[in-house]
């Protein structure tokens, strides 16, 4: 089973209130759940939809049809009327043609005027669609006293749930689930917690969609978990902020768009020179310039790579999914730690706002290493030297005032040993080898290597990176399934470029790059980076996300032919 | 050994033989030994520029970061250990022109720091091109007909912006800048020091002697806090030029907005991973 | 057809119904119509943000840039083309936040432009998120114990720097929004107006109500001329809040500080590569 | 005939003075000149120096041996001694011990000191190196007397040269020369100039060293030529201000370092996304952040192509010398004009400050094309949009005021044909494909291609980009010379990359890379955007310029070993 639910109209209707009670209601139920948002920049008006994905399977990205479409205007109608499949329903206050799909009415708007709040026709509108997919709707009533927090508001909702309920028929039939062990939560959320978990302590940002909601996460808990969460004056700003606090000891991060990334791409060559730990989130929305603020894309990927002047070590974190947003971001916090470098987890819109049920996270699986200079290790340094030369490229690293009668000293000139600026050519030679080391020794020492789907034998091999991921393992099944021997490999690492799993699947295989860009950035990297070619290129780059029905498609009849 | 000698470097520096930047590192190693501040204990963020070499010219805890982005680091400091005293120290350039936006908003959040400017009316280390300081007709390489916008009068600006304390000193009288120096880290609060300094080798205008013929002490009656009067005296350039403590108020430091901030420093506290299960309880 | 017709957009907006940017936008149209500047004798820059996206809302000239960016490019159309009206014209989110540093600059140019803000006191297009000028309580999801820092008073700060002309208007009086955006359009030189907008959407506590309870019209008799009472009636803010020019004065404007900008504008002179052989004489 | 005299002492000496004056006298005298600047990012003191190669022959860069010195403090002794080849001159005020080497001792502070001004000293010695060097005392009296303004100065430094003169003896003797039809022109003061030539009539800058020069040339000409140069607040204010010029309608152009430049990358994808041309010119420094600021690196190659946020058409123009530095940038304005785009003109602080003499610009040359709609087409548009879709992705370009009853409307938003804000994906993609259709364009109708120099038969081909050339020229004539098979192929647009000559001449050789950075940064470009692969990379980034011969060195050395 796997069905999707459409609920559309415009902004300020409502419509997130309406996702995320399903969503909750259906999670409870426990039913695996993909959600995914589109929407328009704007406060009002214009066109949005929520798109609720769930079944009894695992879901890993959004589906192409839609099932249900809960109509809340009749714009709505217009532009999904053809998008929903034959035999499809339509939920809608009034009458329209539907074609060959079925139409149930339902006077939300008369039933919420009766009860005296205009605001509740969407709640009648639940009330029917837990109607026609037959469930109760206790679970839902339960949902709605938590989500309202006041008597009156929450009583009228019961009640225009409980009318809309009556409004139609049951219309399908679903199969009784139950999963344990989940929890529901978005990509922005995944990755504030995981910033959360890894002991983050200072958060500088600026708002910028579609990074937002990981500073909005973060800010609700700042005073339960004594962080601080401070909103900047601009991203030059929030990158410095956190530089400052890195460099005095704590776990810092900033996060932000491709825009304000821009602004902050100095700051990132400065984390690079200083050996400053800093995590920056860069979640990703079309470009170039404002671009499409609330949609999606992966085309920041070469810029993230290549951002600032000079060369310095960096790490490039590229989640695959929710869950990954959470783990990856806990480990970035580690890698740059232990690496005295800046990580930037670069995540996108589509991640951002996915809501889906993940296994639940642990803390036994979560392993906090500051690798700061330990209180032995500091009583018995005499000429503290920050930048000190070592094989691995990594020094010894203090904080201001850990050090008896020692100074810390960091300078985004070139420097000796101590932190001195200094011109001449051995010493600069030295410091340049000495951080580039450093890339050499995570090489050896971390796995950031992509993941493998598919059999052992194959003849494609799909490779993606980030937020592609899931539509391109539902491509990749359904593939298999019609005994196409594909493969699929998924980097959450893109930088350092991990090879050896690549070396091991791609021999002898035709690698199909799946990105959602134009110009196909990861497809490059890997000629730069590997021994391999792209055979062809699957890229999208509309500023929606890919489905993996889309993929599937795509690939039968642009690569398979 | 004295805490005056614990801030001796030991390497010769970059600037220019005469140059006011050396007055300044004086009193304001003076100013940190008699106030018993240890290099340990204070940490200085700086720019780039002349003036923001000072961190390499002295023996500090010392964040040496980009160019008009001395204040940023300084608040993320402010906010994971504010045990630490903080100076932020940069040129004129640095501070009022790439890095105004900066200088602006921060005034508004009070953190607990001193700010001390070396305003030489010159982008000195980029070799002589017009500050925002810069008098109205100076003429540059750049501005061969002078330049093309009035000088900023930091003074009056930090004072219409109600900074917690605003000051003048001139790196020429050595003694009041180690004074003023002295009561801008014991001041709770943005502590702004605009300090007149020449530079002997791109400001052939604004020189030592230029200075001070000009500069004189406030009067020992003045109010620094009465906020009508400082905006006056904020306005005195030219002939006069008034140094001394020009505004001053108490209000609440930027660390103090943050409650959860009331025990240790946030550096000294570890995270227990096992409140992830508590977070959970959100998404279940 | 009428002016004020040829401004006419064909295409819905994307603001709020209810939102203080359509009265914005009437009495703006109307200022031009009276002056009878045309669409294409003026051009338009924005930031991002609601405000920001005037340009699409209506039919004329416009550079809808970044975010923070509003002012830099105005200030390029000025000297490319002075004999083009100037309007800039964005959040105060963008202004003071993002664009603190070019409004601090641009004032000491003295650019010839109306610069329109629309000061919602709140982030509108991203949300909810305070602004520089959000009072001094509000709590936001990113500042749910309430904002880090002191409200920006614009006006105070833009007399404070003397800037040539600075008003306040309001959303909520269309008649006066229209008058002082016509005085900020013929006056020579950079010319501010704040114009206090209500968001329905995301600031429920600076209402239209709340500014019709406080606004009020500076008396017949106020010179603006007067610095001093300029700098007095800018600290208004609570109980009552004036509207009206505030603070005005005439001086250079930017473009007369270039003596070769004197004839017809750059945008119509071509260079002619012959003068090459002149210039190689220095290298000779 | 080739000589190298490097003049050493600390900064605030008049380093510079004698520099000029000596280059003036060389070119006068119509030797061929290198000279280049190795100097600290301080204004008093340290150790800087300028080397001034002459001789009869072209050169392309600067020497690797020394062979005079004129020291003009102890340290300089010290620091240079070693490196002046054996029967190699140093000239100096005092007696020290130098093996090998003659001792050239000119009591110059004596007699400055007697004349009354002790700054002449630097032309006392000026004098002692014209005479050992057989030269006539006449060009340089003539450049002294243009040099300084003063008649007073110029008497007293006449005499000086002359008391200088007397000191010392013939040592050398030097061919007769005389070439005509030149100019002794610098990096920054040639691409200023071609800027100037193309019609700059903006330009907005903040200081960064290297490429302040630029700005200063340009001012230097702004009221005779009508031109404006503004210094702005911040590197964001100058590409923004540069973009309103530029869409305004008169060619605007901003400069900086990579410090700048990071600051710029936002706006640089404005100017991509509104297909407002722009010329960036980016003068490399070593990185990360500050570095190494009076240095030299190529080491912002894929920051630059890479730069801001999103996909967009741009032109990276990497000229390969002094006078490409002209030819380059007043041939970036028209291509910026013609395809509607930022082109960044990437130089590095070797190129800026390398004064040589080149064969004398031509106006003749020179032909400016702006492409805006003309007076005709105007008259016949009634329905303006400036993001017209065409075949070739070119819209007609015009700008505020300049068509009756039509506005010109740009956004940073994605956006339709006549600029509005628009959200749809079928709008999107279309935009998308229109602007990358200005590259496929671009790749069609211009020749970007490197230059090749070498013989039809090689084994080896030498490939480099930028600054580069010179030493990699002057390498690979020695190479050839001594009968290896080696060519070279020097890049002077590297985006789009060309790859026609690369076809032509790289198949079935060993590809020798040599660039000035330490992560190969152009091997890496090859590699994604080539058929080819690097063989070798020839690697420097201790923030000197390479030199032919230690090309000619680590090639023997490193390839053919
Ligand atoms: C982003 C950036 N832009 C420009 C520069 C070049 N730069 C370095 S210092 C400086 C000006 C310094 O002037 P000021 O702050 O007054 O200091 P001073 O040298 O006069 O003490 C400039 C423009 C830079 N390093 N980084
Ligand atoms: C560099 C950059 N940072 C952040 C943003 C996100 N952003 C867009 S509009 C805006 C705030 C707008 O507030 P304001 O200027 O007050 O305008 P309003 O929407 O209230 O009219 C922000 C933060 C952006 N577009 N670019
Ligand atoms: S250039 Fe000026 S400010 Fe810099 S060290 Fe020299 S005298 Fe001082
Ligand atoms: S969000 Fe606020 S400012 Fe924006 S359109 Fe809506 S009401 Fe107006
Ligand atoms: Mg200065
Ligand atoms: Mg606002």
């Amino acid at each position: 089973m796997d069905l999707n639910v459409v609920i559309a109209g415009e902004a300020g209707q409502g419509l997130k209130t309406v996702e995320d009670i399903l969503n909750k209601t259906l999670f409870e139920m426990g039913y695996d759940i993909y959600s995914t948002k589109d929407y328009m920049s704007r406060v009002r008006g214009g066109h949005n939809f929520m798109s609720i994905r769930f079944g009894d399977e695992r879901l890993t990205g959004p589906a192409q049809k839609e099932d249900i479409l809960i109509a809340l205007n009749e714009e709505s109608i217009k532009v999904h009327r053809d998008l929903v499949v034959e035999e499809g329903i339509i939920i809608y206050d009034g009458e329209v043609e539907v074609d060959n799909k079925e139409l149930l009415s339902v006077a939300a708007s008369d039933i919420a005027q009766e009860l005296g709040n205009p605001k509740v026709a969407n709640t009648v509108f639940i009330g029917a669609l837990l109607k026609a997919l037959g469930l109760y709707l206790k679970t839902t009533e339960e949902v709605l006293k938590e989500y309202f927090d006041n008597e009156k508001i929450i009583n009228i909702n019961l009640q225009a749930l409980r009318k809309g309920y009556e409004q139609v028929e049951k219309k399908i039939s679903l199969p009784f689930v139950n999963k344990g062990g989940q929890i529901l939560i978005n990509g922005n959320q995944a990755l504030g917690l995981g910033a959360i978990s890894a002991g983050v302590k200072f958060y500088a940002g600026y708002p910028m969609t579609p990074s937002t909601g990981v500073m909005n996460y973060i800010a609700s808990k700042q005073e339960e978990l004594g962080i601080v969460v401070e909103q900047a004056e601009d991203e030059i700003a929030a990158i410095n902020m956190a530089l400052g606090a890195s460099y005095t000891g704590v776990r810092a991060m900033t996060g932000t768009s491709g825009g304000g990334f821009a602004l902050m791409s100095e700051g990132l060559g400065l984390a690079g020179i200083t050996e400053t730990p800093l995590i920056i989130a860069e979640v990703q929305r079309p470009g170039p310039a404002t671009g499409l603020p609330t949609r999606t894309e992966q085309a920041d990927l070469q810029f993230v790579i290549n951002a600032s002047q000079g060369e310095f070590p960096l790490i490039v974190a590229t989640p695959r999914s929710v869950e990954d947003c959470f783990y990856q971001t806990f480990r970035s916090f580690n890698l740059a730690d232990k690496y005295q470098l800046p990580v930037v987890v670069l995540s996108d819109q589509f991640l951002a706002d996915s809501t889906m049920n993940v296994i639940r996270f642990s803390h036994r699986a979560l392993d906090i290493q500051r690798k700061l200079i330990n209180e032995e290790e500091a009583e018995n340094i005499n000429n503290y030297q920050r930048y000190k030369l070592t094989e691995d490229g990594i020094s010894p690293r203090a904080y201001p005032g850990q050090l008896e009668d020692q100074v810390v000293l960091v300078d985004s000139d070139e420097h000796d040993q101590f932190g001195n600026i200094i011109e001449d050519a051995e010493t600069r030679i030295k410091m340049v080898d000495k951080r580039a080391q450093k890339m050499k020794t995570i090489t050896k020492e971390e796995s950031l290597e992509p993941e493998f789907a598919g059999e052992n034998e194959i003849d494609y091999l799909i490779v993606c990176w980030g937020s592609t991921y899931g539509p391109a393992l539902e491509a990749q099944k359904r593939l298999a399934a019609d005994d196409y021997a594909v493969g699929l490999l998924s980097f959450n690492y893109v930088w350092p470029f991990p090879t050896e799993k690549l070396n091991k699947y791609a021999p002898g295989t035709k690698i199909v790059v799946v990105e959602g860009n134009s110009t196909a950035q990861f497809a490059s990297l890997l000629e730069s980076e590997s021994d391999f070619t792209s055979h062809h290129n699957i890229l999208k780059y509309d500023g929606r996300p890919f489905t993996g029905t889309e993929i599937y498609n795509r690939f039968i009849k642009e690569v398979i032919k | 050994m004295s805490i005056k000698e614990l801030y001796q470097g030991d390497k010769e520096t970059a600037w220019c033989p005469g140059c006011g930047n050396f007055a300044i590192r004086k009193s304001l190693i003076e100013a940190l030994s008699e106030l018993e501040i240890k290099p340990t204990e204070v940490v200085m963020f700086t720019g780039i520029g002349q003036a923001a070499k000072m961190p390499h010219h002295l023996r500090i805890n010392g964040f040496n970061g980009l160019h008009g982005r001395a204040l940023p680091p300084a608040i993320g400091q402010r906010i994971a250990n504010p045990e630490l005293k903080t100076i932020v120290e940069s040129g004129e350039g640095d501070t009022y022109g790439e890095g105004g936006n900066h200088l602006l908003h921060n005034i508004r959040r009070n953190p607990d720091l001193a700010h001390l400017v070396h305003n030489n009316q010159v982008y000195g280390l980029t070799k002589g091109q017009a500050s925002p300081t810069s008098e109205a007709d100076t003429s540059t390489l750049i501005q061969p007909q002078g330049v093309t916008a009035e000088p900023f009068n930091p003074i009056k600006f930090a004072v219409a912006m109600e900074a917690s304390f605003v000051a003048r000193s001139f790196s020429g009288d050595t003694e009041h800048l180690k004074k003023t120096i002295k009561a801008a880290l014991e001041h709770p609060g943005y502590a702004l020091v605009d300090i007149l300094q020449p530079c002997v080798s791109f400001n052939k205008v604004n020189t030592l002697q230029w200075y001070q013929e000009r500069v004189y002490q406030l009067e020992d009656d003045y109010d620094p806090y009465d906020y009508s009067t400082a905006l006056k005296r904020a306005e005195e350039w030219g002939a006069k030029i008034p140094i001394g403590i020009i505004y001053k108020q108490e209000k609440t430091i930027f660390k103090d907005r943050f409650p959860q901030l009331d025990e240790a420093p946030l550096v000294e506290k570890d995270f227990d991973t096992e409140k992830l299960e508590d977070l959970l309880v959100d998404f279940e």
